[in-house]
């Protein structure tokens, strides 16, 4: 199995892909000034973020499917880098998903939703102090 | 150079031992046994061989701060050291024993000596990467070494921050030390994956492969994974305690439980990076000894790979009382219990492998048994701790101390004792002591329950962990606890003793002493420089003793292969 | 990696042929980027915790740096990695000297991008905007958000700084190897790993310039 | 049968009925684990007696899994799991969930000392006072490191995290005293920072808060005076130095019979000569005692850790008088004799 994969990703690289990678370049090109554009029109307040992160992912993806050649290979290449990318997802997620649903108090004061909400009494002390 | 069935060799029912069986010409004296030899070697056995002496040699340095701790808790006040020496001991002991022993132990030790020779190849893939990895480990060693003699670090293994990055201790040289070990680690992965994937044999499918590469390869998948993610975090806390930049600082709006979040993001996989190798080994040991075919041979290949996958999803369980959100609580605390599973099947497999088998009651064995029991109750005791209103009361406690005590020094060192005393004959070509080793494989498995479940009743009763004195109430247990550790203490010791007189004077071993159908089994010991005589073709699995098999004779009974 | 890019064209003494040692490379190299992808994670789960915490900090915050120089650099490293991957073209037709020039190119790009950095960086030390502790750049209100996000900002880009210096040192050596007519048509691995190594420093950059120029 | 169990596995007392709920699952727990490790442990010895080897040359069958043994592998330790997990997380859920009526505790973790604050009303070193059978809501905060509040009686454990707040609560029912841990580490004085938690009949705790009130309104009475520098009550100054001492938690780490503690003893420190970390020598005059509350580190005797941490801004300049006339009282002729009672702390009242 091995060997034959390996056979069939040499033999895609002797074809010539200059004409493919004229395209992915004039295609990373446009959509790096529409990115820039749309962060000219001042979407609400997600949106742009989703849209940036969205075109990002596009580019991303022309660069590692074409440049990068994960189109041509098969099995371990791609599942390697897709494995890699589940666990970026997996670590960023998490770790927003607790600060977005914790105790509000318990997130650093000064961001948002830590500050004391009517409910909570200030404490005594005047605040939180820490000192170093 | 005769055949040399069992009926002429001398011996228990449990080995066959051949004088005629000391393969001359092997890997110990070819190409050199200078210095030089080894230290500019690709030889994948010989760094293995490195590398086991070094693992042996941080283990003792744990072990000595280990009895260190145990000395200082036996009495409520202070005994022997005062307060910032104790600190400093228990960190330097976690740090050792983690980073130095237990991560790199059974995958850069015998993973890297076993798995070209189970895969029927000549080598790793990338035999230089190999050297590097052995040498970044000496390296972080050094580093990490440095900062502990030096000045000596007082955070506990964890590293928690803001105390990590406030204390006045040494923590930079300890957070780069286990950095550089780190890259080692990944090296080692890395290797073993490509190799495992491009140098079987002919014959070795996926579906063939030894139960010991599958729980490697599984390890070195978390390994690629989990290990730049702490990488980069120990390289926060270190520019924050040294230049103040403050991601994860409180005093300048950063968030410590950030930290915790990154830094168990690693440190629980790594957990399995401990324990599946001892898995792996265990999976070996049971088949060779009970003398038949593992059952379910697909469940505890793939389980491997489940803990490998889920076990990246259950960080946040340690983080209950952290301020985390009872959400991610509930996400973190459900997943656990899938984790488990995988470990359940592999038990359930394991124990009917003995089923309708022909079990010998031998020192690896003896350390099966012992392995199994605490595996079953320590990983138990791990998902009653993820249950989390029980992790309130346990968390931070003694409980914890003996729960993944039980998992580390429970199952990971009988792992690796086991690993040890099974391949021994293989590595050295020489047999240890069957009488010592029992006697030591009791006193260490009686010693360990001695010294651990003490601590979890400490820990029932409340007894926070860290601790350098204690209330009176607590008196009682610590001291049976010591008294526990002595005895695993010298159990060790007699191992270490046996073990090197078996090395100089052992009985010659010969190719295949336990009757196994393992395939690093078919080459002599001990092996010759590129692992077998001739490339090798598999045609049947690595655990199959059933008669009905004719096209695979047991080896031992196979000709023996001419050497001078 | 470091075998199949050291070792000379032919086979080494482990291998069974030379498809399998290829096949090893590749998987090597991309096991390694996947390393990489994590190494930078961490700095992008904090840049996301952050971004939430003190989120109206941090779109200010990058609307306080100049987004044409992160536009620029953008489109230079699109550029020099179509090259890498037109010298990738040549390498498989046997033209080594085309490799080189192309991959020069790239190096060429490299420098104007690290050019832009350090001019960037000046301005900002200038402005006070640095990170943590030493932090006085005041436009951003006085919430800790201003000194985290230029912490990360550091990190972030100083952190793919160093390995576009890595991956033109890497082009560089591959490149005058490849003059040398190391590489033949049958084995021109090195030159595609070489290339995977800067193609994935293009790829953080196009993540990095929308999460800290344009969010 | 409760009580039985509790004192098998050395559980602690139960002061709430969180706490009885939270063992009946450990009971649980327990018994199933022993149960499973007993069980697999006995069948690998029966197995062992009923097929051990008989001979060299044994020959085994080839054993196939049937799908329904994987599937019962797989199934029974699951449901077993999520039985503990479907008990465990609504108990966890309810400890974050602190009714609207609770009344609430300020908790404030420091090397190495908690401090309790009602309020509006008296706040406390290292003893918290609770009404018993009323929810009580714990606002733990840290002004340090991570310390982390623990109350074994009561299953209850929170982490304190410096500049921010973290919640939980509980209904003690048992009045009684129970011991108060720090579960994080936290550094040298990480096994001394012992509290206690008091619960009280409700009738006793109200009348204890009132009588603190009323204590309080003197002192607040003076504090209107000169809000900018508090003046401390009239009275003796070393005993006002004591308390101080006592409030800012001094004498967790410096003694005053004497003894080696994590800082110098004070008995007789004043007008001593002491050796330095850089070999020099100095004499611990007032300057240098005013010093070294401001900036320990910079003066350091030889022999002791750089773990102090600095009082400036903390101590208003009477109570650093204060404290200085309170160290140079303290001469050997001075000292009791006897055994030492270790620091105590007392509530003070405190604004």
């Amino acid at each position: 199995m091995a060997v034959s994969e390996s056979h069939a990703e040499s033999e895609k690289l002797h074809h010539s892909h200059l004409g493919r990678y004229v395209a992915v370049l004039a295609a990373l090109v446009v959509l790096t000034v529409t990115t820039y554009l749309a962060a000219k029109v001042h979407l609400p307040a997600p949106w742009n973020v989703i849209v940036a992160l969205a075109i990002a992912t596009a580019k991303g993806s022309l660069v590692a499917l074409f440049f990068m050649h994960l189109w041509d290979q098969q099995g371990a290449n791609r599942l390697v880098f897709a494995t890699s990318l589940v666990f970026v997802a997996l670590l960023v997620g998490l770790t927003l998903a607790d600060n977005a649903t914790r105790f509000p108090l318990a997130n650093p004061p000064g961001s948002v939703g830590a500050l004391p909400a009517p409910e909570y009494v200030p404490p005594p002390q005047g605040g939180a102090t820490y000192q170093r | 150079m005769n055949p040399s069935p069992a009926s002429e060799a001398s011996g228990s029912m449990h080995f066959v031992t051949d004088q005629n069986g000391y393969f001359a010409d092997n890997y110990l004296v070819k190409p050199g046994t200078g210095l030089r030899s080894w230290l500019y070697t690709l030889d994948h056995k010989r760094i293995g061989v490195m590398y086991l002496v070094g693992v042996s040699i941080a283990f003792a340095i744990g072990g000595f701060f280990a009895m260190l701790i145990r000395l200082e808790l036996l009495t409520p006040g202070p005994t022997v050291m005062d307060a910032m020496t104790y600190n400093r001991v228990f960190t330097l002991h976690g740090v050792v024993m983690i980073f130095l022993f237990m991560i790199p132990a059974i995958p850069s030790g015998f993973g890297n000596f076993f798995l070209p020779i189970m895969l029927g190849a000549k080598d790793v893939a990338f035999p230089r990467l190999n050297l590097l990895s052995w040498y970044l480990y000496l390296l972080g060693a050094a580093i990490a070494i440095y900062g502990m003699v030096y000045g000596g670090t007082d955070t506990g293994w964890t590293f928690y921050t803001p105390y990590s990055t406030t204390t006045a201790t040494k923590v930079v040289p300890v957070l780069l030390g286990a950095f550089v070990i780190g890259f080692s680690s990944i090296l080692t992965g890395l290797n073993f994956i490509v190799t495992t994937h491009t140098m079987r044999a002919p014959g070795l499918t996926w579906g063939r492969l030894p139960l010991f590469i599958w729980g490697i390869y599984a390890t070195s998948v978390i390994q690629i994974l989990a290990t730049p993610v702490v990488g980069m975090t120990l390289l926060l806390v270190a520019v924050e305690n040294a230049f103040g930049w403050g991601i994860f600082d409180p005093a300048r709006g950063g968030d410590p439980v950030l930290f915790q979040h990154f830094f168990w993001f690693y440190s629980h996989p790594a957990v399995y990076i401990m324990i599946l190798p001892a898995m792996a080994v265990i999976s070996e040991v049971v088949c060779a000894f009970a003398r038949k075919n593992i059952f379910g041979y697909k469940a505890v290949a793939y389980s491997s790979l489940g803990i490998a996958f889920v076990g990246f999803f259950t960080w946040g369980h340690h983080l209950f009382v952290s301020g985390q959100s009872a959400v991610d609580g509930g996400i973190f605390g459900v997943l656990t219990m899938f984790v488990g599973i995988f470990t359940a099947i592999k038990v359930f497999n394991w124990t009917a492998t003995l089923y309708k088998g022909s079990v010998a009651f031998t020192t690896p064995f003896a350390y099966f048994v012992g392995f199994l029991f605490f595996l079953v109750f320590g990983g138990m005791t791990g998902v009653a701790l993820a249950t989390l209103s029980l992790d309130v009361h346990w968390h931070d406690t003694y409980f914890v101390v003996a729960h993944f005590h039980f998992i580390m020094v429970g199952a990971t060192v009988m792992g690796f004792l086991a690993a040890l005393h099974y391949w021994l004959p293989k590595i050295t070509g020489r047999m240890y002591s069957e009488g010592w080793g029992l006697v030591a494989a009791v006193m260490i498995v009686l010693g360990f329950n001695f010294t651990f479940i003490p601590q979890f009743l400490l820990g029932n009763m409340g007894m926070p962990r860290r601790y350098y004195s204690y209330p009176e109430k607590f008196w009682a247990l610590n001291v049976a606890s010591t008294a526990g550790a002595s005895v695993l203490a010298l159990g060790l010791v007699i191992v270490l003793v046996y073990t090197l007189v078996a090395i100089k004077w052992g009985p010659i071993a010969g190719r295949n002493p336990w009757n196994s159908r393992g395939f690093e089994w078919m080459t002599p010991s001990p092996p010759p420089l590129e692992n077998f005589e001739k490339p090798p073709t598999f045609t049947h699995g690595p655990h199959e003793y059933a008669d009905e098999d004719p096209a695979f004779p047991a080896p031992h009974l196979a000709p023996e292969p001419k050497h001078v | 990696m470091s075998d199949a890019t050291v070792a000379p064209p032919q086979l080494a003494h482990h291998f069974e042929s030379l498809e399998k040692q290829q096949h090893a490379a590749r998987l090597g190299m991309w096991l390694f980027l996947a390393t990489e992808v994590l190494l930078f994670t961490a700095l992008f789960a904090g840049y996301g915790v952050y971004r939430y915490l003190y989120s109206d900090t941090f779109q200010q915050a990058s609307r306080h740096l100049h987004t044409w120089i992160g536009l620029t650099n953008t489109l230079i490293l699109i550029v020099s990695s179509f090259t890498v991957a037109a010298g990738l073209d040549q390498a498989a037709k046997g033209k080594g000297r085309n490799t080189f020039r192309l991959f020069m190119f790239s190096v060429l790009c490299g420098v104007v991008f690290m050019c832009f950095k350090a001019y960037e960086y000046t301005h900002h030390f200038h402005e006070g905007m640095l990170p943590g502790r030493y932090y006085t750049y005041e436009a951003l209100g006085s919430g800790p958000g201003g000194a985290i996000f230029f912490s990360l900002y550091y990190l972030i880009t100083g952190l793919h700084a160093f390995h576009v210096l890595l991956g033109m040192t890497v082009l560089t050596v591959i490149g005058l190897r490849a003059r040398a007519g190391r590489y033949t048509t049958e084995y021109f691995v090195p030159v595609e790993l070489a290339g995977l190594y800067w193609h994935l420093v293009d790829l953080i950059w196009i993540f990095v310039f929308p999460l800290i120029y344009l969010a | 049968m409760n009580e039985l169990l509790r004192r098998l596995l050395f559980l602690p007392e139960q002061a709430s009925e969180h706490a009885r709920q939270v063992d009946a699952l450990h009971y649980f727990v327990i018994v199933t684990t022993m149960v499973a490790a007993a069980g697999v442990f006995l069948t690998v010895v029966y197995f062992f007696v009923r097929y051990r080897r008989r001979g060299i040359d044994d020959r085994t069958p080839f054993v196939h899994p049937e799908f329904i043994h994987e599937a019962l592998f797989v199934v029974v330790p699951l449901a077993l799991f999520l039985l503990w997990f479907a008990i465990g997380f609504p108990q966890f859920v309810r400890l974050s969930l602190p009714p609207a009526d609770a009344m609430d505790v300020y908790v404030q973790g420091k090397k190495w000392m908690w401090k309790f604050a009602y309020p509006g009303g008296p706040s406390s070193i290292d003893t918290l006072r609770v009404p018993a059978n009323r929810p009580v809501r714990l606002l733990i905060t840290s002004r340090d490191v991570i310390h982390s509040l623990y109350v074994p009686a009561l299953r209850l454990k929170m982490d304190a995290l410096p500049g921010r707040y973290t919640q939980t609560w509980f209904e003690a029912d048992r009045p009684g005293r129970y011991d108060v841990f720090c579960a994080e580490y936290c550094g040298t004085g990480h096994s001394a920072m012992l509290g206690e938690l008091v619960v009280m009949p409700e009738a006793e705790f109200d009348r204890w808060v009132s009588e603190q009130r009323r204590s309080e309104l003197v002192a607040s009475a003076q504090d209107a005076a000169t809000p900018a520098d508090r003046v401390l009550p009239a009275g003796n100054l070393v005993e006002q130095g004591r308390r101080v001492a006592s409030e800012q938690g001094c004498l967790k780490c410096h003694s005053v019979d004497g003894s080696r503690h994590i800082g110098p003893t004070w008995v007789d420190l004043y007008q001593r000569r002491e050796k330095l970390k850089d070999g020099a020598t100095v004499v611990a005059d007032e300057g240098y005692l005013t010093k070294s509350m401001m900036d320990p580190g910079a003066q350091l005797v030889d022999g002791y850790q750089n773990v102090m941490p600095t009082y400036q801004g903390k101590l208003t300049p009477p109570e650093v008088a204060a404290l200085v006339e309170y160290i140079k009282s303290l001469r050997t002729q001075a000292v009791r004799s006897g055994p030492s009672e270790g620091p105590a702390y007392e509530s003070i009242p405190r604004k």
